[in-house]
Parts: structure tokens; sequence; C-alpha cells
């Protein structure tokens, strides 16, 4: 007598309007070739209810805590999880995906019939990384890594007009694949190690077990940390990283390094801190190297560029390397809030690439930003608030994010990190201010560039979001804090 | 004769190393495309005889998918190859290079 | 009460963005009369601040209650001069600004932002909102000399950014280890500067958290060798950037090592003294001899901030009724003339636009008031006794004494340098017949001008003679220090009268 | 009546503010006639409290004005004793004659108000000084007459010289401060106080012999600085650029004799430290007769009298230095008499001349202005000490003084009555060389005898300068009575007993007056500008000493080339290249490394594959064999 697995259709709604919105978004497209606007609105639809789905999940958690239940949150005979670390991650997600769908819009507008096709990756990327995030089971957990990483190779790839985007794409994709087949190789090896594939099973097994030759299981937490370090572009294994930001369209870049870096670094808390929490001894030092290595890589080379995109995603590749401390930390909420605000903050640098080096994103040179502040005064300062925060200035996001992450490090005894990070952000300073110069302090007879609406949106929010964290941190505190993984 | 998994297991790393070392010695897309192939087949291999040796289905359930997603990235890869070919009409990566610095 | 006191220039900036921008002739006379609001306002808190020790007009209202941060502020003696010296200074720093004809309502608003900044460092309570404080005055001081200020001023802008930024990143290092000693000690985390102060620390992690502090203040000061951001930040900055960098946030630092290294790790100050007196004496000495060779009024100006801040520290370091009392008032002082100097500067430059000594000569029979002010401030600069600058400068030296004789000998060498520097600069600048076509046609100070060098001539002797306006206040607070760091040290303040026998012992009688 | 002792102090401060706004609305001379009377005020005012004092029997008493720097004991207070009262005196009498004096002398200046502000701030300064009670307010004073001398010297500021020895006199006296700094630093620190009312009574019970020595020569630095002592006497001839009366009233009656005043003030700091004031005693020898040969050879009318006065200000140290306080006070006191009568007389003569001052260019002035001939006659044999002018008095009872300590104060003795000699000789000189022979001036110079308002004060001083040795003769020491409780923890040193004693002195010093000035008269009093000839007949002697021994340019090259290389060292090479170097060398490593790390971003997809295998395998590599 076999009985049917029980289906928690709550616990993957999100998902599954989402993938039935990029599924509605693609059959109307071809059906009724409607105008674009009909599609976004399909897609704003879909996007609404997979908040409202999530939100509904969030109560459940809420229920299920106060009911001291937790066997609730786990669906699927244990593949997926609907604890309030998937939740809030699923919430940055969608979040990422609204703000960077506004931001690409005039992009996705001018891609003509092939518009759809980029709503549909966008939202099925998100599918593949929400599944990822809320994945019990390591291999699972590589199903949502894949659907989203092959969405966001193609993504990368979408623009005719500019040679750099093939070859963004065939660089995010043969690397990207390159890493992930690292990944699921550690995958298999912590399988092999322990014969468990679902993430709280692995804890058990640490709780029960002392194994006494883990050399397999080392090498597959080894090779699982690289195969994520790529993923949040994390030194040594960013490479990828600057290419793609340059080469990939500017509308979409953002969205898709927001959207990988909330994921990534989610799947790397659920398997570092749930899984592999007893072994900590084993993955600590490591990530802290990594994350020490990423941040002085980073920002150094995003001191020595010349084009603001590639210089953002250096300080992208600094920003993994702040989070990682996190990671070092150990707390969730350090974590969880820094990946929230940092990827407004991204998102919102990432709309003003837009609006001043347009769509297809050719003028990102960080002359091009020369006397922006004269020439467009608004869109200058709110750069500059976004930069300031993504700099970890006080009273931005940032400072507050920064200072959780690193607190957290100095209480697990990592206070070397914590010394090696302020001295890191120091140069990130000077990098950040580098672009504050140009828009300030130089001149140059150019026009103002024009402002899409949703831009214009994108970049407001992120700034008024920016400055609220920062002055008033303590909601979005709390839900991180509250945010905690079975 | 009873072959241990553990051989299994070393035929599989020989195997992801190979795949490994090709991906970066190779130029064409195509065959490092097939390396990155023999890369999760030597994953495969791995979860197969650990599955095996413990006794447990999941390995062997694993296997499925990732043969699977192994498909959709080829998929997509060579749509991403063909998209280059015409503009450029190479097959070389070592043409790809102008993001860099 | 205190906060209004930040928040009153934070409103005003906010009714300044408002001005319309093409409004130019609005934005300064608006921006002047809203800086006297905090003004009059840090008056009536001068006037209802009670002389007795601890922290007065205390207001604490949570932030984020399980991190511990609090919006806690408090006034004492320490704090309190240094609050209305700010509030004095910005209304005239803003009234100096008549050249800045670009962007006027930006530069208001940057100058307001940076008030409510420095209000703020000195009347937080919680080390974390101080650091938000301290961190946070960097950015509008940045765009103040980034965009209004001289030839190289991105460069001096940002290695004015850089360096100080790198100081305050150590710091905040020591900030969270602090904490995090604190809340695995008492259970529950705080910030707030009399929580931290009980933390228990080992003597090594009392000498690197005073490190990392005193490092960061260190740069701020600027304590030789980290000066090296000072000259060129005060020779591009705008007239008004210069008299508030000089005038007020310079004295952050000394305002931190008083405030924060000496009551958060007694141990290792009374440890440090050695050091820190050294550094301190170092700088006043080179920064006087560096002084005089300087080709530019405005960087020999500057040079002179790194030989008096160096008496500033001596004397908190010195740690004697005498020394801490000249520290603090010193801080006054030197804002003032300092402050003075550099509005005597630019004004100069604006009729002439050039800095340099060579370019003038004889000016004192084209500008004889314009000479007058600027002789008159040299000589507070000085240490002339009966203005300002002299009262902090004995005080301190007589104070120091006891405890670091030698290197108060030594420093005394400095008051010899004073003289050398302003007065050959006044000799080549003031002095002889007017030989330069340009410099014969001048215009004497006009009445605007001399309005607003006149409050500051008019404070620098009160405070030459009065000091007791201030030392009354102060000194509880002080003595509120050395009471505390005896009480927690081995450490005794000495008496003066015994060290006879102290240092010459064994002689016959 | 010390209620309102303060009133002596801010009257002339009352004037300089008053003038300071007013003056250009006031003008010429009312200005000067304003500043005249407060100084005068003054005086009268000092006169009146200083009555009980004069009839005896009058304790000394402290007035707090307000509290200033309380942490050290340093209030503004004043000590109302009679040294106070009779410098008090000394400096409003002797000032105000200068101060009429000057309203003739800076006749048509255009910054005549601006003078009389100076000056009486200076009065205000001074006064700040001798009145103070503690050693802080005294050290106010002595910075504010600092000031005033700066701005005097440096009054024709267009002139590079003057503003250039302005400078000089402040700086110079800056190095003495220094020291004096440093004196103050170690009585606070003994006594934990710097009011003398808590120092004198517990000196001999606080102070080791050690330490009252190393106060006593900080104490002598300062005031070598101020009273133009050797090492640091370089300033005073220089601070002659000023104008005559400032020359007269600063750098000669009153403010040079505040290092004087400071030694006297603090006797019962050197009463317990022997090696101090013996030192301070070597140092006013030296000072004497170096300065009184360099004074032989002067041609400027003014730079003799300023070498003279350096020399007489050694004489003070010598006595004070000997323990004979009231002598040095007393020498003070009869110098700023025929000193100021000196110098006005020079300044009668360089206004007569139209501001010529060398003395070749002079001669026979005595017809064309005979008032200020004789009475610069008068304090020529005031200051030769001729009996029974002033100069007499006050020189005799220091060189008896001096021989009656013994000892290596002999040899000092010795010293100073060389001194005398010389003094004698170079004061006939000048004299004779303005005075007397042949007319050497140009025919467009038409001297004349000086207006009323200056000849007045130069009448007066030279009465007293004839009768003002009386106050304090061996017959008589009033001075000695009314200065006494002054002196009340020293035990004063006074010239041997018995009237054979003194006749032997007395005869010896006037003696070396007669001998010196007889031949320095003969020596001059010669036709055809023969004396040039007798001059000569002194090289390579007489070179030296009119280039001064030329200290200035030893100075110049030992310490003043050199500290300026250091300095430009300091600035370009070590602020510039070294330590600014190094942040800026920070700042560039940083990016150099950033182009470093750069150059492996090259493109290549192989060479990121590498970079991500190289990072995998460094962490298994570690995972497996590193831990």
């Amino acid at each position: 007598m076999i009985t049917p697995p029980e289906v928690s259709w709550i616990a993957i709604a999100p998902d599954l309007i989402l993938a039935l919105g990029a599924a509605v978004v693609l059959l109307v497209e071809v059906q009724w070739k409607p105008a674009a606007r009909v599609l976004g609105l399909v897609t704003a639809f879909s996007l609404v209810l997979a908040v409202g789905a999530t939100l509904l999940q969030k109560l459940a958690v809420e229920d299920a805590m106060l009911a001291a239940d937790p066997e609730r949150l786990v669906a699927f005979s244990g593949m997926i999880l609907m604890d309030g670390f998937a939740v809030f991650s699923r919430f940055a997600l969608l979040g990422a995906t609204v703000l960077g769908v506004l931001t690409g819009w005039r992009y996705i507008e001018g891609l003509g019939r092939r518009g759809a096709e980029a709503l549909a990756l966008i939202m099925l990327a998100t599918v593949g990384f929400s599944i990822m995030v809320a994945s019990n089971n390591l291999v699972m957990m590589f199903l949502g890594l894949e659907v989203g990483s092959i969405a966001l190779y193609v993504l990368a790839g979408m623009s005719r007009e500019r040679p750099e985007s093939d070859e963004a794409a065939i660089k995010y994709f043969l690397l990207g694949s390159f890493a992930s087949a690292f990944f699921v190789y550690g995958v298999a090896l912590i399988y092999a190690g322990t014969g468990k594939l679902a993430i709280l099973d692995i804890r058990a097994f640490f709780d029960q077990f002392i194994v006494t030759s883990p050399t397999v299981i080392y090498i597959g937490i080894g090779l699982v940390i690289a195969g994520l370090g790529f993923k949040v572009s994390a030194a040594p294994f960013h490479s990828w990283a600057p290419d793609v930001y340059q080469g990939a369209p500017a509308g979409v870049v953002g969205y898709m390094a927001a959207v990988a870096k909330i994921a990534g670094f989610a799947a790397m808390a659920r398997i570092l801190l749930t899984a592999l929490g007893d072994l900590d001894s084993i993955w600590l030092p490591i990530v802290a190297a990594l994350a020490a290595l990423s941040m002085f890589v980073g920002s150094t080379l995003a001191l020595v560029q010349g084009d603001v995109r590639r210089m953002l995603a250096y300080s992208g590749v600094a920003h993994a390397g702040f989070i990682m401390t996190g990671v070092v930390g150990g707390e969730t909420q350090g974590i969880l809030f820094y990946l929230a605000v940092y990827a407004v903050q991204l998102l919102g640098a990432f709309a003003v690439v837009v609006a001043v080096s347009g769509a297809s994103g050719a003028r990102s040179s960080i002359d091009d930003y020369r006397g922006l502040a004269r020439r467009s005064p608004g869109l200058a300062g709110s750069f500059t608030v976004l930069l300031l925060g993504m700099a970890g200035l006080p009273l931005t996001s940032g400072f507050i994010a920064k200072f959780g992450v690193f607190t957290d490090a100095w209480n697990s005894g990592y206070e070397w990190l914590v010394v090696v990070a302020v001295l890191a952000s120091v140069i990130a300073f000077a990098f950040y201010l580098r672009i504050i110069v140009a828009m300030y302090m130089d001149e140059a007879e150019e026009e103002a560039p024009a402002l899409v609406p949703t831009v214009r949106w994108v970049v407001g929010l992120a700034v008024v979001a920016t400055i609220a964290w920062g002055i008033f941190p303590g909601s979005l505190l709390d839900l991180a804090a509250n945010a905690l993984a079975l | 004769m009873i072959v241990s998994a553990g051989y299994y297991m070393a035929l599989a790393a020989a195997l992801f190393v190979i795949g490994a070392l090709g991906m970066l010695l190779r130029r064409n897309v195509l065959v490092m495309f097939m390396c990155i192939e023999l890369m999760l087949n030597a994953v495969n291999l791995t979860l197969i005889s650990a599955g095996r040796a413990l006794n447990d289905l999941n390995g062997q359930v694993a296997v499925f998918f990732i043969l699977v997603v192994a498909a959709a990235e080829v998929v997509v890869g060579l749509a991403i190859i063909v998209a280059i070919f015409r503009r450029r009409s190479t097959a070389s990566i070592d043409e790809l290079s102008e993001l860099r610095g | 009460m205190l906060t209004a006191l930040i928040l009153l220039p934070v409103a005003a900036a906010v009714v300044m963005m408002v001005v319309p921008a093409r409004r130019q002739e609005l934005h300064l006379p608006l921006g002047i009369a809203l800086s006297v609001l905090p003004l009059a306002l840090a008056g009536y808190v001068f006037w209802i601040f009670e002389p007795a020790p601890g922290f007065q007009l205390v207001e604490l209202v949570s932030w984020y209650e399980p991190w511990g941060i609090n919006w806690f502020l408090g006034i004492d003696g320490i704090s309190l001069p240094m609050v209305v010296l700010t509030t004095f200074l910005v209304p005239i720093a803003l009234a100096a600004s008549t050249s800045i004809k670009t962007k006027t309502k930006e530069f208001v608003v940057y100058i307001l932002l940076l008030e409510a900044g420095m209000i703020g460092v000195f009347l937080a309570l919680d080390l974390f909102l101080f650091f938000v404080f301290f961190e946070a005055i960097l950015i509008p001081m940045y765009f103040i000399i980034g965009i209004w200020g001289g030839e190289r001023r991105v460069y001096a802008a940002v290695k004015f950014f850089i360096y100080t930024a790198l100081g305050s990143a150590l710091m905040l290092g020591g900030i969270i280890a602090l904490a995090v000693s604190y809340s695995s000690q008492f259970g529950s985390p705080s910030f707030a500067f009399g929580d931290l102060a009980s933390v228990d620390l080992s003597p090594g992690s009392e000498r690197w958290l005073f490190a990392s502090f005193a490092l960061a203040f260190a740069i701020k000061v600027p304590l030789f060798p980290f000066h090296t951001w000072l000259p060129d930040a005060h020779v591009e900055a705008p007239t008004a950037g210069s008299v508030l960098l000089a005038g007020v946030l310079l004295k952050l630092g000394t305002y931190g090592l008083l405030r924060f290294n000496l009551a958060l790790f007694p141990e290792a100050s009374v440890e440090a003294v050695p050091i820190m007196g050294t550094l301190a004496v170092v700088g006043i000495i080179y920064g006087a001899v560096v002084a005089i060779v300087q080709p530019d009024l405005k960087k020999l100006v500057a040079y002179t901030s790194v030989s008096h801040l160096g008496f500033i520290v001596l004397g908190t370091f010195a740690l004697t009724s005498g020394g801490l009392q000249g520290a603090v008032i010193q801080n006054v002082n030197h804002g003032l003339t300092t402050g003075a100097l550099f509005l005597l500067v630019g004004m100069i430059y604006e009729r002439r636009h050039t800095k340099k000594i060579e370019d003038f000569g004889g000016l004192q029979k084209v500008m004889p008031i314009y000479a007058g002010f600027f002789l008159f401030m040299i000589f507070a600069s000085i240490g002339l006794p009966g203005l300002n600058g002299f009262v902090g400068e004995f005080l301190i030296l007589i104070g120091s004494y006891t405890t670091l004789p030698a290197l108060t000998v030594v420093a005394a060498g400095g008051v010899i340098l004073a003289a050398i520097y302003l007065l050959w600069a006044y000799e080549r600048v003031f002095t002889g017949v007017p030989d330069k076509e340009e410099n014969k046609a001048l215009s004497d100070l006009s009445a605007r001008e001399i309005s607003l060098l006149a409050p500051i001539v008019a404070l620098v002797l009160v405070l030459g003679l009065f000091p007791g306006i201030l030392l009354d206040k102060i000194s509880p607070s002080t003595e509120a220090v050395l009471d505390y760091i005896e009480d927690q040290t081995a450490y005794v303040v000495p008496e003066p009268g015994r060290l006879a026998d102290v240092y010459l012992a064994g002689e016959d009688r | 009546m010390t209620d309102f002792l303060w009133l002596i102090i801010a009257l002339p401060l009352a004037g300089a503010v008053l003038l300071h706004f007013l003056g250009r609305f006031v003008g010429e001379p009312l200005s000067g006639w304003l500043a005249s009377l407060a100084s005068t005020s003054a005086f009268v005012f000092a006169l009146v409290a200083a009555w009980p004092f004069i009839q005896g029997g009058e304790h000394s008493t402290t007035v707090l004005l307000w509290e200033w720097m309380p942490a050290i004991g340093a209030n503004l207070e004043l000590l109302w004793d009679p040294l106070a009262a009779l410098m008090v005196l000394v400096v409003t009498g002797v000032g105000s004659l200068i101060h009429f004096f000057a309203i003739g002398y800076m006749h048509g200046d255009d910054r005549f108000d601006r003078f009389f502000t100076s000056l009486n701030l200076f009065m205000a300064s001074m006064l700040t000084l001798v009145l103070a009670g503690n050693y802080a307010m005294l050290f106010l004073g002595w910075e504010l007459v600092g000031l005033s001398s700066y701005l005097l010297i440096g009054f024709w500021f267009t002139r590079p010289s003057a503003a250039a020895a302005a400078k000089k006199a402040f700086v110079v006296n800056r190095i003495g401060d220094f020291g004096f700094m440093i004196a103050l630093m170690l009585v606070f620190a003994s006594f934990g106080t710097l009011s003398y009312a808590g120092i004198f009574e517990r000196a001999d019970e606080v102070l080791g012999v050690g330490m009252a020595t190393a106060i006593g020569l900080l104490m002598l630095v300062g005031a070598a600085g101020k009273s133009a002592q050797v090492p640091l006497y370089v300033w005073l001839p220089d601070a002659m650029e000023g104008p005559t009366p400032v020359s007269a009233l600063i750098h000669a009656a009153t403010m040079v004799t505040a290092g004087v005043y400071l030694i006297a003030r603090s006797s019962a700091i050197f009463e317990i430290a022997p090696i101090a004031s013996t030192t301070v005693a070597t140092v006013g020898a030296i000072t004497a007769l170096w300065a009184a040969t360099i004074a032989l050879a002067q041609r400027d009318i003014k730079k003799v009298l300023a070498y003279s006065t350096i020399s007489q200000l050694g004489y003070m140290f010598l006595a004070v230095g000997a323990g004979a306080y009231v002598a040095g006070v007393f020498h003070l006191m009869t110098h700023a008499f025929f000193k100021a009568l000196l110098f006005l007389g020079a300044g009668s003569v360089i206004h007569a001349m139209s501001d010529e001052q060398d003395m070749h260019k002079m001669g026979g002035l005595l017809k064309k202005m005979p008032t200020t001939a004789i009475t610069m006659g008068v304090g020529t044999l005031a200051i030769a000490g001729i009996p029974p002018l002033a100069g007499f008095w006050s020189k005799d009872e220091i060189l008896g003084s001096v021989f009656a300590r013994g000892g290596w104060f002999s040899a000092l003795w010795i010293v100073g009555l060389v001194t005398a000699l010389i003094t004698a000789f170079y004061m006939a000189r000048q004299w004779v060389l303005v005075f007397l022979g042949e007319p050497r001036w140009s025919q467009d110079t038409s001297p004349h005898e000086a207006p009323r308002v200056m000849t007045i004060p130069l009448i007066i001083l030279a009465g007293l300068s004839v009768v003002g040795g009386l106050l304090n003769t061996p017959f008589a020491l009033r001075l000695e009575r009314f200065l006494e409780p002054s002196f009340e923890y020293v035990t004063l040193q006074n010239p041997p007993e018995g009237l054979a004693m003194f006749a032997v002195l007395a005869g010896l010093s006037v003696m070396a007056s007669l001998v010196g000035g007889g031949f320095g008269y003969v020596s001059y009093n010669r036709p055809k500008q023969r004396w040039l000839d007798f001059e000569d007949g002194f090289e390579p002697l007489w070179g030296t000493w009119e280039q001064a021994y030329r200290v200035d340019d030893l100075y110049g090259a030992a310490i003043v080339a050199p500290g300026k290389k250091a300095a430009e060292v300091a600035a370009f090479g070590v602020d510039l290249a070294i330590i600014d170097g190094a942040v800026n060398g920070v700042g560039s490593a940083v990016r150099r490394l950033g182009e470093l790390a750069r150059s492996l971003q090259t493109g290549y997809v192989r060479n990121y594959g590498v970079l991500f295998l190289g990072g995998a395998l460094v962490i298994v590599i570690w995972l497996v064999v590193g831990r």
C-alpha cells in the first residue's frame, strides 16, 4: 500500500503562481501578440499574487510557531520547507523581481516580441531561486539553482545589438555550469559520506554520530562552498561577475545580481548553518578566509575600474565578503538583513545606471557620470545616497547591516575578520567616492538623462528604503530576527 | 567478483577531474560543453554507487534529476552557441575575451 | 531640549531645501538667520547648565532594543563648551561665505547638516549613536571641500574622507568589541557610555581597544604623524569649511580622547600617558617648525593647528586638574582664534585670489583695520596673556608639568616657535611699503566683515580675562574624570606642593 | 584706599581703549594730552596710595580682583607693598614725563593717536606687571609689555628694519619666557600655587637647594630676555628702531627693568639658591662690561644709549645677584631718571637734526639747544657716577655691596669698577661729540631747541637725576627702610660698615669715573675730528666693538640659518616627502595592488576556470591535509 505524499499547496503557492504566470505570458504572446503593456500587467498580476501567497505563508509560519508545531512547515515529504527563513528570502526575491522588472521595463518593451520571453525568464528564474531557498533537500536545491541559473544565462544573452551580451552569456553559462557541477559533486560526496540528502537529516546525522573518516564529507563541503561561492561571486570564484555585469543588458543586471546573491546566500546559510552547524570548526575558517579575500579583492579591484557596472560588480564581490562575515557570525538575522538592504541598494544603483546609460547600457563609463549633479541633481543625489549606503556610512541601511554582521562575527570569535572587514570597507569608500567625485566635482557639458517613470520609482524607493532602514532599522531587523530556519 | 563502491567512486572522481581539466584546456565551446556533461555524469556515478553501497534509493533517484538538468543545460547552451556562431562564425572561446580587467 | 539642539539645524536644512534654487540672494541670509536659532538654544542650555559633575538634560529613547542601542543624549562640562562653540561658529562661517556663488543653497544645507552632526557627536552618550554622528559628518564636510574648494579640492576631500574614515573604521571595531564584552558580562547588550565603562577588560584587550579609539581620534585631532591630511584639507577648503574644520571638527578628536579614552580605558590611559604625551609634544614642536617655512598663509595656519592641538592632547594625558581644564578650554580657544585666522585669510583671498605670503607685503598701510584684527588674532594664537589662548596653554603647561615634566618643558618651547612663525608671517605680509600694484588698491574690511570678527574678538578678550565663565562649568566634570581614573586605577593625581620632595629627593634641606 | 588700586591699571587702560576707538576723531594733540592725563592721574593716585608706606608702618595688602585660573592658584590679584609702590611710582612718574615729551616729539606723525594708544597700553601692562599678586598675573603683564614693545618698536612699520626689530624683540623675549614658564611650572609643582602669598612664606621649608637653584636659574633666563642680558641682549639695540620716547620709556626706564624686578620680587627663592644668585651677579657683571665696550665705539646716538642701558641693567643684576636688592632697585630707579633723561635728550637732538642719529654728523649743538645740552650733561654726569648726582649713590652702593661679599664677588667688583670707568668714557665721548666741537651737520639742517612740552620733562628729569640719589645715602638709608617690608625673607647685603670704608670705595669709583670721563673728554674735545685717529689707534678692537662683536652675525649663522634650514627640511623633506609620502604611498600601493589583480582578470574563460579550480583545490587540500 503506497500512500500518496501529502501535498501542501501553500508551501509552493508563490512558485506555482509565478510559473503559471510565465506560461500565461508566453501563451498570450503566441496567441494574441498583444502590446507589451498587457504582458507587463500579467506579470505584475502574477507577482502581486505571489506576494500575497507569500504573505499567507508568513501567517501560516506564525501559526505553526505559535502552535509549537514545526512539523507543519515541512512539506512534500521533507523536500520543501516553509519556515520563516524561506519566507523572508522569498519576500526578498519577489521584491527584487518587482524592482528588477520595473528597472528593466523600458528594455523589455524594446525587445518587441521577445519581451514576453524576457518576462517569462525573469519569473522562472525567481521560481527557481525561490525553490532553492525553500528546499530541504540538496538535490532539490540543485534543481532550484539550475532552474534559476539557466534562466539567467539566457537573460544575460538577450541583447542582440551588443556583442558583449553574447560574450557575457557564454561566459556566464560555461562557468556557471562548471560551478554547478562542483556544487552537485559536493552534494554527492556529502551523500556518500552520510547517506542523507535532506538538510534536516544531515543535521540530525551529525547530532547523533561522530564520523571517523570524514575525508569524503570534507571534500564535499569544500566543493559545495566553492559552488555556492560562485553564485554569490565570492573571491576567488568571482571572475565571471564583472564581465557579466558589464556585458549583460543593463536593464536586467541588477535583478540577476540581486536574486543570485539572495538565493546563493540563503542556500549557503541553510547548508552551513543548519545542515553542517555541528561541523562549524571545519568550514568557519574557509568561509572566513573567503570573506576576507572577497572583501579585499572586491574593494581593490573596484578601485581601479573605469566602468561603473564593473565597479558595481566588484563592489558586489566585496559585499559577498561582508555577507560571508555574517555567515561566520552564524546569525541568520544579520545575513538576511544585509541581503535585503543590499539587494535594494543594488537594484537602485542599477536603476541609476539604466537611467544614465540608456536601456542597452552602452554608456556606463565613469566619464558618463561627470557633472551629473548639475545635469540631473535628483538622480545624482539618489545615486549618492545609494553609494553611501553600499559603503556603509551611518544613517543608511548599509551601516546597520554591516554593524550587524560585524558584531555577529566578533561574537563568534572572529575578531581578525572584523578588523579586515573594517579596513576593506575603508578601501571601498575610495571607489564609491570616485563616482561621487565624478558626479559632483567634475564638470561636463551633456544633456540630462531621460528618466523613465518606472526607473524613477525604483530609484526613489531604493533611496527611501536606504535612509529609512538606516534611521529606523527596527522593523526590518525584527522581521529578519524572526525569520528563523528550522 | 564484487567490485566495492570505492572503486566506482574513484572512477567517478577521475572522470570529474578529466572533465574539469578538459573544460580548462579545450578551446572549442562544444567540447567544453561535453566536458561539463562528463563532470555531471561523474556526479551521477558517484550518487549511484553511493546509493547502492548505502542501500539507499535517494541517491539513485537523484541521478534522474541531474540527467534532466544536464539535458536542459545542453539545450540552452547550444542555443547560446548558435547565436554566437551566427554573429561571429567561430566556436572558439578565446575569441570571446573582450570583457576583461 | 538636547534633541531639539540636534534637530534644529536639520530642520533648518529642510527649510533651506524648500527654498527655490534660483532665489540665490535669499539663501545665505536665510541660512544665517536659521543658524542663529541653534545658537540661541545653546545659549539657553549654557544658561541653565548647573556647574556640577555628571550629565545633565539627559534624554533616553530606545532605538533598537534587542541591540541595546539608544538615542541617548546628555551634556556635561566637557561637552557644553564645545556645543556652544559649534553653534557660535556656524553663523559666522555662513556669513563669511558671500564669495560662494554657485549652489549656495546646497552649501548652506551642507553646513547646517554638518552642524547637526557635530552637535550630535558632543551630545551622544551612546557609543553607537556617537559613531553614527562621528562618521556622518564626513559626508557634508567632504562635499564642502570637494565642491567649493580650491584647485586640488578633490584630492584634499578624498584624502580627508578616507584618512579619517580609516581611523573611525578601526574604532568601530573597538566599539563592537566593547559592546560584545558588555553583553557577555552583563547578559544584555548596551552601547551606553556609562555601561561600557563598567566592562571588565583584561589588560591586553584594554590596550588594544584604547589603541583603536586613540587612533581614530589621533587622526582626527590630528596628532603627529597622522596630520598630513589637515594642511591639504585646509588649503583647499572654502573659508567656512576651514573655519568649521579647525574650529570644531578637529575638536572631535580631542573631545573623544578626553571623553572616551580616559573614561572607558582608564588603566590603558594611564599606561599610555608617555606615548600620547610624546606624540603630542612632538606634534607641538614639529607642527610649529614646519609652519615657519610654509609659503602659503592658509597652510601655515593649518600647521599651527597641529601644534596647538598637541597642547590639548598633552593637557588631556597629563591627568591633572590644570591639564584637563586647560585642554577643555583650549578646545574653545583654538576654535575661536584659528577660526578667526581662517576668516581673515579668507577675506584677503577674496580680494587678491592668492594666499601666498610672497604675494603680499605692506598691507598694514593699505588695510590698517584688517592688519589690526590679524595682529590681534596672531597674539591670541601665540598665547598672549589676557587673551584666551593663554589661559588654556598656561593651564596645560603648568598642570602638565607635575606628571610629565620633561615633555612639558619641551612643549613650552613651542611658545617660542609660535612667536617666530606667526610674527614672521605678519612681518612679510603686513609690514614694509606695499610694493606690488595689486596690493596698493586693496580695500580695507567692510562693516560686514568687521561685524564677523568683532564677536570673536570680544569672546577672545572675555575668555582671556574671565575664563571663570567657562572654567566654573568645566571643572566639576574634569574633576569627576580624574576621580574616576583614580578610583579605577592605582594612579594618583599628584598633589602639587610635594614635588620638591619627589624630584629632587636626597638633598639636604 | 587699596580697594581702588585697580584704578592704577584701569586709568591708562581706559586711555588706551578710548584712544583706540576714538583717537582718530580726537586727533592731535588732544589724544596725546588725554593719554598723558591718564598716565599722570595714575601717578597721582599711586602717590596717594603709597603715602602710608612713605609714612611707614603700613603693611602690604593683597587685593583679589577676580578669579582667573583657580586650578593653578592664579587669580587676578594685586599686591600692594613698598616694592610695588616704588615701581609704580617710577613707572607712572617717568612714564608721564615721557608722555608729555612725546606730544612734542611725535608732532606731525599721521598715526599720532595710535602712538599714544600703544603708550597707554604699555603703561597699563607695566603696571599690571609690577602690581601683580602672583606669578601668573606678573606673566600677564610681562607678556603685555612685550606686546606693547612689539607694537611700538614696529610703530613705523613701513620700515622693514623696524618691523624686523619688533619681531626680533618679541621672539628673543619669548626665549626668555620659555625659561620663565618652566620656572613657573617648577614653582607650581613645588608649592601648588603661583600666588606670592603662598610661595615666599614657605619657600625655605618647601624648596630644597637644588629646586630653588633650578627655579632661580630659569627665572634668570626669563629676566635675561626681558632685561637684555647676555646672551639675550641682542634685541635691545635693534629696538632703537622705535620712536625715541619709546626707547626712553620702554627700553631704558621701565620695561627692561622688569627682569630686575622679577628677581627682586623672588628674593625669597634666590635666598635659598646661592648658586643661582651668584650666576645672576656674574651674568650681570659680564653684561655690564660687554655692553659697555660695545657702547664705546657706537656712532649712532641711540645705540650708545642702548648699549649703555644694557650695561647698566647688568649693574642691577650684579646688585640683586649679590643680595643687594635694595641697591639694585635703587639703581633701577635712578637709572630710570637719568637714562630716560638721556634718551629724551637724544630724542630732542634727533628731532632737531631732522632724524639724523649719527654722532659723527653732529657737534657744536650746545649753542643751538642749550637746555637739551645742559640737561643731557646732567644725565651724563649722573650715569658716570659723579657725586652727588643720583648715579653715584646707587652705583656706589652696588659696588660697595658686591665688594662686601668678597670671594668671587671681588672679581665681579673689579669688573664693575672697570665698567664704571668705561661708562664715564663713552658718555663723555657722546656728550662731547654731540654738543661740543665744530658743527659737522649739513647746511640744510637747522637745529633748534625743542618746544617746551619737550624741554620741561627734560628739566624735571634732570632735577630728579640730581637729587634722586639722596633717597638712599649711606648716611640716610631711607629707601632701604622703605623697602624692607618687601624683603622680609632675606638678609639684605649692604656695603661695608663705616665711613672710612665708604670713603675708600667711593673714592675708588669716583676715581674711575673721573679718569674715564676725563679721558673721554680730552680724547674727543679736539678739533678737526682728530678723534678719528684716536679711534683708529684701537683697531682692530675698535671695529669689533663698533660691530658689537658681530654677535648678530654669529647668532644668524649658528642659530637662525640652521634653524631655517631645519625647518625647511622638516617641512619639505620630512613632512611632504616622508610622512605624507607614506600616507599617499599606502593609497597608491592599494591601487597598484588593484591593477595587479586586474591583470589576472584576462577575459579568458580558461583563466577564470583555473582561478575557480585553484580556489576549490586550495579549500579541498586544506580540508584534507591542512587540518
